[in-house]
């Protein structure tokens, strides 16, 4: 376990107090430390909203970037340099919302990519409107009589995509959210953490959270059974906590791009073509 | 169409439908021209369907050097009906009209064409229960009639088949046939251009150029969502990634695409995307991004006829307004035009450099005509390029941290403050879209609207506006084509250089003293731009879209208003005889007021 | 700050941190010097954040009209240190600062301020365990010091808590005890405004401006993605759309949002939707779309200060380049930005009309400083507007069709064509975004490059451009506002005339003749404008944006150079101080060049 | 049955001698005879790509729009209009690649219109390359050694994410698929048809899928089990055809908003506010 203190950033959290992010903060450093991978092999990347502030508040290298693009960021940093350690944190409406299509086709590719969900089911940082997982009948500033619209299950769906780990945790239980971290940041390819992190301002679901959960750790749950997850994934009533699925069947893109791009050097040592690949290169120019 | 002038070169147009193999058919007879020494420049007229419809080959070829589609049509092969009454009446006075009576009624001839009715079909049964190889019948019967060496078709065609050893043989054996009924019937007077086959040249697109230059740059990563006239790029990356190293991203869209540009981009790889305008429209959002997090970015906008989808296969400059106005509010960028497949090449790596040294977007505008439906002649190019990756911070000293953060957005004279890569040790950083201070803390919560955080803001604002000087100061002025003094100057951006290079001589033989500057340096336009126009003695620009948008630009920045303007829009590449027409209108339009 | 004029208003500004209340209690006030007879106008100084941080809420009322901030601070209420530490300097002579010195160390003041050290947290304390009613209690004082009638504020007060009737008796008595201990410790001389309770005004910003216009217009369908400061819309859309008919579609991202708009305005709605920069820009792939299919389109942009994330709640007029050229190729728009509430009412529903007589997108530019960061006093509003839906076909006669399909996209002579509505007997048609004929056939694929094809082509192309004659006639001038001549003539777009108008008089009373050309109907430009920008003896541009993208854009359209600039980019709104020190700086300047 | 002749158009369409694209447009046309609707009662909206050409092909309402933004404008004509039949017709491309995000909202909103996508697991009309749903190992144009990429599967993410109408179509069988089309235009809400569609000339599948095909009708599947849907998509040995899943238990986005938006009137309407209107809006605004 590397020291807490390495992870620290200057700059004081501009979350609401009582926000679930500060669990979600706190299990991620915990993760980190555990796992011992030191700051600098860490790369956050996040997308606009509340929860996407994150980055700047843990010592790691971070892109606060476009509302609902880390995904694809994120993306482009793994395979320029597999050696980072890359993690996605950000928001319900930045992931299932707007950049919903980037997130299923890195699960689906299995980009060696880890993305941590803060759902709260509602866009805190615009001041609390209808999100992908508000529920049907949730009072927003844009659905003041009650939303008519079903929420999406991000769980049942990125299952149907190919997603080859995906877990669900909770900002108010950060030791069992670290340790869903870490079994992600294992995973050999792409991981889903949906973490539900209430926000009290404009939404607050501790209240249901607490009421409707339980943890999936010594439940009879096979994760390695993908019908048997979907189940759960579609119950309602209760809201389990843990980890779903998880595969290690199939090789995750950077793995196999490296087997297949058979001369890759390091991609900051840029340099001019060798006079054999010239020579190969323009014979087809003639 | 008969414009006659000296030069010794000559074009052929092969037409027919999609899917008769006219676009094969017609690079095996440019590479046979070039292997046999000639300078060539090609155009592809296709459309946008797989089978079926009307698709025609283009080629200029020359002893000296050729830029782009010629006067006229000297040799016609008119595999279809249509193909015959669409061309027809662009062949010149002397040449010849090849088809096959048994396909094609030839009902009407200009004065002075030859016609050959050759057994196309016929023959082309022979080696197939499909009459498939007529184009290649036609082929050869071509190479007759210029006298080339039938090995070189003979190899070029092998090499074109090399993957379907079956069918080989039988083309070149059909060529043959072609070849043969040539020697029998070339009629008497024909334009004929030499032959060297000592010399060897190299042909490319512009869309391979600009991969080339990209890669020689040492740019490892691509990214792309397919889109014609870009698709072209890469096809070629692809192709390639394994043997170059090069890692390929390819998108569920190009929002995917820009980003993980940036992503590689921002992780240390030298890292580009190409697309075309709905594409890039896409991209613009996170093309602001990337000015903001001061990221370089290499982003290739191939233009093809708008708006929307338009005219997915023909050929447009409209994409100047866009990309100067890319995403909202102000940030520094770099745009350039490359003229021709060489330009490309070149320009791609000095993009990779302006890139990094100011840490800014640069764009790259090719367009549909020297981007994917041409190729050209280039000269031997230069593969030891200079790579400068600008402030690359490798090792973090003390005076760049505070021992928690690096300070990435340190404020320096020159705006550009040293960038580090992930993985580098003490130098953790967070890159912000929000605004921002030197360490990279958010300007736009808890501080916004205070006092220092207003200071701090404006101070971000203008360095990173500020690295527009820098740019600016390595910004080329136009080129100057042709004579130093000259009645008329025509001025152009891109690829519309080069309809103007083949007109200047021919204008000049009809006794008009004519020069043309070329932009390829957009913007921030150079200093010298200005004193250069103004030196002309009178303007005439010429561009491909309705607006005369380069126009307008070269107005807002230096007061100059081009009033006489050729514009073209309708898709169709410039054709060097409208430059003529367009400066001979202009000019004796002008003896007529003088005399009047 | 200090700069005195003689005009009957006053300038409040309450700061305090986010979740103090303080936006509430600056709409409670606003709304109570409204319905006492004072114009009002507002800006809203808030972060990007929900809670903490430091936000400030400023009011400038007048028995006479107000248009932006005023000069200076004349009542201040600081609740935090912060926010005594940012405002205090800024404090009229004459003005008062309100604190509570159990909260803030008052630790210096300008010369002639008063100040008022008031219980406010005491106060605030009894009414509950936390002191959230302080503000409350601030606001009874400030209305006492003002001599307001406390009926009014009572009743203010008692609204805005209505649907919390446990609090509403208990924030009353708190203001009442605020405004008692107003009457007891009111300095001596303090600026003061004459109330006329008999009149009724209504306030509104412009975000709600629009809405309302454009649903007076007709309007009803609205979608949106939120996105600051663009979110009052949909939120008043939202809240509205039971009792006024409207479909809210609440999109996936902003790409859904804008063509799901463009697909209800094809089906027959008047539509519209509305976003910032970051949204706006990934909808121009769609918003080319809607100009090549000919589907009218009405899209709010609400400017704020960039690059990318930028500054999310601060104000700028960044965003003209980007819709100048918004997606690729050349497309006929109209670009239009509302300089206030009024402005943005009556404009919406006029963008309608142009979007449906000419069948384009029409873009509406508003900025935070009037669209979601400051209400205003409006005048009484016409609400029998013109609604014109242009060529619009309810039945379909012979010659409109084939007997196949309605000839949709028929070559008009002002370019426009004919539309019907999906649902009537015989106009079936194909909205095309593919070149295509006056039947909505592809040009693009089996005829494309055909003679025909291209000529067709040329013709949809100018057909489409042609339009802009039309929109250009009904563009119009700038309004002059101060005397029709003048030394120095400003020149702004949307809402920087605000501030102009509150400096022209105190320039006047200053002795500088000055006047002002205030845009609104950007683009096309109005034909007279070149000729009014000439007519000025000398031009000085006032907008919000680090390259004066607008009189770059006078440059490109007209020729004249305006090389004065006062460039504001530091995301807060422009006070008229600073045009008087612009206008004074240069005037002296120029003195000083004559004298010299 | 209405008249196939009212339906037919003067283009003929451009695509290849042999592409499955011609048996949508016969089941399309069937199915909109066999249910007598009317010309001017349909509404077709597509993308961009060879299958997007059909609205060319069939004589109803048609826009051809932007590649990827089919479902939103049909979304939008259906909200605006909901008397039309509001039919999306596109490719694999198109609405699992840079469109799928609003694929996804539109089924789990479950607007009431019916999507076919014309599905040949390749991009044609851009020559023949990689798309969503290509095969691992598929040579392309874009992945000339064979792909490393993982594909989409529609069909389970589709399930997982709420849509109410899932089946698959094969292009050969245009019988099946015309009582597919007229089964999910009479289905109450959001509808895909996953149609395989071969393009003869980049990547042809008529062997695989005849080889591998078998039909759901007759089969003990339930349409009604969801698990048991989801169970079905994720068969790659074979390929089952018909109705996967359907429920009618959610109403639909249009008649939940025709009951939300209380005073409707036709859009195409355009006219002032009343009186009482104005009067309770501006109440808000002194
Ligand atoms: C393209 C774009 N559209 C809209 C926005 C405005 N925006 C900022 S944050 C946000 C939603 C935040 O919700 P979520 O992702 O759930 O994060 P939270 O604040 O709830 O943690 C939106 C819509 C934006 N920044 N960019
Ligand atoms: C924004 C954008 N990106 C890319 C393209 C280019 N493009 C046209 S069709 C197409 C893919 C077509 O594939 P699909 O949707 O599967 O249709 P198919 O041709 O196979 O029927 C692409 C990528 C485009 N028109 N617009
Ligand atoms: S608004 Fe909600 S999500 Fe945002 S910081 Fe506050 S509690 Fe957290
Ligand atoms: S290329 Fe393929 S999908 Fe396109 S028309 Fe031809 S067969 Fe059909
Ligand atoms: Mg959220
Ligand atoms: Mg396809």
């Amino acid at each position: 376990m590397l020291n807490l203190k390495l992870y620290e950033s200057d700059v004081k959290p501009d979350w609401c107090p009582g926000c679930g992010d500060f669990g979600v903060l706190a299990a991620l450093k915990n993760a980190l430390a555990a796992l011992e991978i030191p700051p600098e092999r860490v790369q956050i990347s996040s997308g606009i909203g509340c929860s996407s502030n994150l980055p700047g508040y843990i010592r790691t290298f971070g892109h606060h970037g476009l509302h609902g693009r880390p995904v694809p960021v994120a993306t482009g940093i793994k395979m320029a340099n597999p050696d980072m350690v890359v993690i996605v944190t950000a928001g319900d409406g930045d992931e299932y919302g707007i950049g919903f299509n980037h997130l299923v086709h890195a699960a689906r590719r299995n980009h060696d990519i880890k993305v941590i969900v803060m759902n709260n089911e509602i866009y805190g940082l615009t001041t609390g409107q209808l999100s992908p997982t508000s529920e049907k009948g949730q009072r927003t500033k844009t659905s003041p009589d009650g939303s008519i619209i079903y929420p999406l299950n991000p769980l049942s769906t990125l299952l149907g995509a190919g997603a080859t780990f995906v877990a669900r945790g909770f900002s108010g239980d950060p030791k069992q959210l670290s340790s869903l971290i870490q079994e992600a940041i294992k995973h050999r390819g792409f991981a889903l953490i949906d973490t539900l992190s209430p926000c009290v301002t404009w939404h607050d679901i501790y209240d249901k959270v607490r009421a409707k959960m339980y943890k999936l750790e010594g439940t009879a749950h096979d994760s390695s059974d993908l019908i048997s997850a979907y189940r759960l994934a579609l119950e309602s009533d209760r809201i389990p906590l843990g980890l779903f699925y998880r595969t290690e069947d199939r090789p995750s893109f950077e793995e196999l791009m490296s087997e297949d791009v058979t001369s890759i050097y390091p991609v900051d040592n840029a340099r001019n073509l060798t006079a054999e690949q010239i020579a190969s290169v323009m014979a087809r120019f003639s | 169409m008969s414009t006659n002038h000296t030069r010794a070169d000559l074009t052929l147009r092969l037409g027919a439908a999609a899917g008769d193999g006219i676009q094969s058919a017609g690079e095996i007879m440019m590479k046979t021209l070039s292997r046999s020494g000639a300078y060539v420049s090609t155009y592809n007229g296709n459309q946008s369907l797989i089978r079926g419809g009307h698709v025609w080959f283009h080629i200029h070829a020359g002893e000296m050097p050729v830029y782009s589609l010629g006067y006229g049509i000297d040799y016609l092969i008119a595999l279809t009906q249509l193909a015959y009454d669409e061309h027809y009446s662009e062949v010149n006075s002397g040449g010849v009209v090849i088809y096959d009576s048994s396909q094609v009624k030839a009902h009407d001839f200009p004065n002075g064409v030859n016609s050959i009715d050759a057994p196309l079909v016929k023959t082309a049964l022979k080696y197939d229960k499909r009459p498939i190889m007529k184009n290649t019948v036609a082929l050869g019967l071509l190479g007759g009639l210029l006298g080339l060496k039938f090995e070189v078709i003979a190899d070029t065609i092998g090499e074109q088949f090399a993957k379907k050893p079956d069918v080989q043989e039988s083309n070149v054996a059909a060529a043959r046939e072609g070849y043969t009924f040539a020697e029998q019937h070339a009629p008497e007077t024909m334009r004929r251009i030499k032959f060297d086959y000592t010399v060897k040249r190299s042909i490319m697109h512009a869309g391979y150029a600009v991969a080339l230059g990209a890669v020689n740059a040492g740019c490892r990563f691509y990214a792309a969502y397919p889109m014609s006239p870009a698709s072209p790029i890469v096809h070629w990356m692809t192709a390639n990634a394994r043997e170059l190293g090069i890692r390929v991203f390819l998108g569920e869209d190009e929002i995917g695409v820009v980003n993980a540009t940036i992503g590689a981009s921002f992780a240390g790889a030298r890292a580009m995307c190409a697309t075309s305008g709905g594409g890039f429209s896409l991209m613009q959002e996170a093309i602001g991004q990337a000015a903001m997090t001061e990221t370089p970015l290499v982003v290739v906008d191939v233009m093809r006829a708008g708006p929307s989808t338009g005219l997915p296969t023909k050929t447009s400059q409209g994409d100047l307004n866009m990309v100067l106005g890319i995403s909202h509010d102000d940030f520094p960028r770099a745009i350039i035009a490359p003229r021709s497949p060489e330009d490309a090449y070149y320009l791609a790596g000095r993009a990779f450099n302006l890139a990094e040294r100011y840490q800014i977007p640069v764009i790259i505008l090719l367009d549909f005509a020297i981007g994917d439906g041409g190729y050209a002649t280039i000269d031997e190019l230069d593969f030891n390029t200079l790579i400068d990756r600008g402030k690359l911070v490798r090792e973090v000293t003390k005076d760049m941290t505070n021992g928690v953060w690096f300070k990435r957005y340190s404020l320096t004279e020159d705006g550009v403050s040293p960038r580090a890569l992930p993985g580098t040790a003490g130098a953790m950083y967070v890159a912000k879209t929000d605004e921002h201070d030197e360490w990279g803390h958010d300007l736009s919560d808890v501080e916004a609207g205070l006092r220092t955080a207003i200071q701090m803001r404006e101070k971000q604002h203008v360095k990173r506006m500020s690295k527009l000087k820098g740019v600016a100061s390595e910004m080329r002025p136009p080129e100057l084509y042709g004579p130093d003094k000259a009645d008329l100057t025509l001025v152009s951006w891109g690829s519309s250089a080069l309809p103007i290079r083949e007109a200047i001589p021919v204008l000049k033989s009809s006794g008009f003293s004519v020069n043309s500057l070329e932009f390829f340096d957009i913007f921030p336009l150079s200093a010298d731009a200005r004193s250069m126009l103004r030196g002309a003695s009178r303007l005439l620009n010429v561009e491909q879209n309705i607006t005369a948008q380069f126009a307008k630009y070269l107005r807002r920045e230096t007061g100059i208003e081009i009033k006489e303007n050729l514009l073209k829009y309708n898709g169709e590449p410039i054709y060097p005889a409208e430059v003529v027409d367009a400066v001979k209108n202009a000019l004796k339009h002008e003896e007529m007021k003088q005399l009047a």
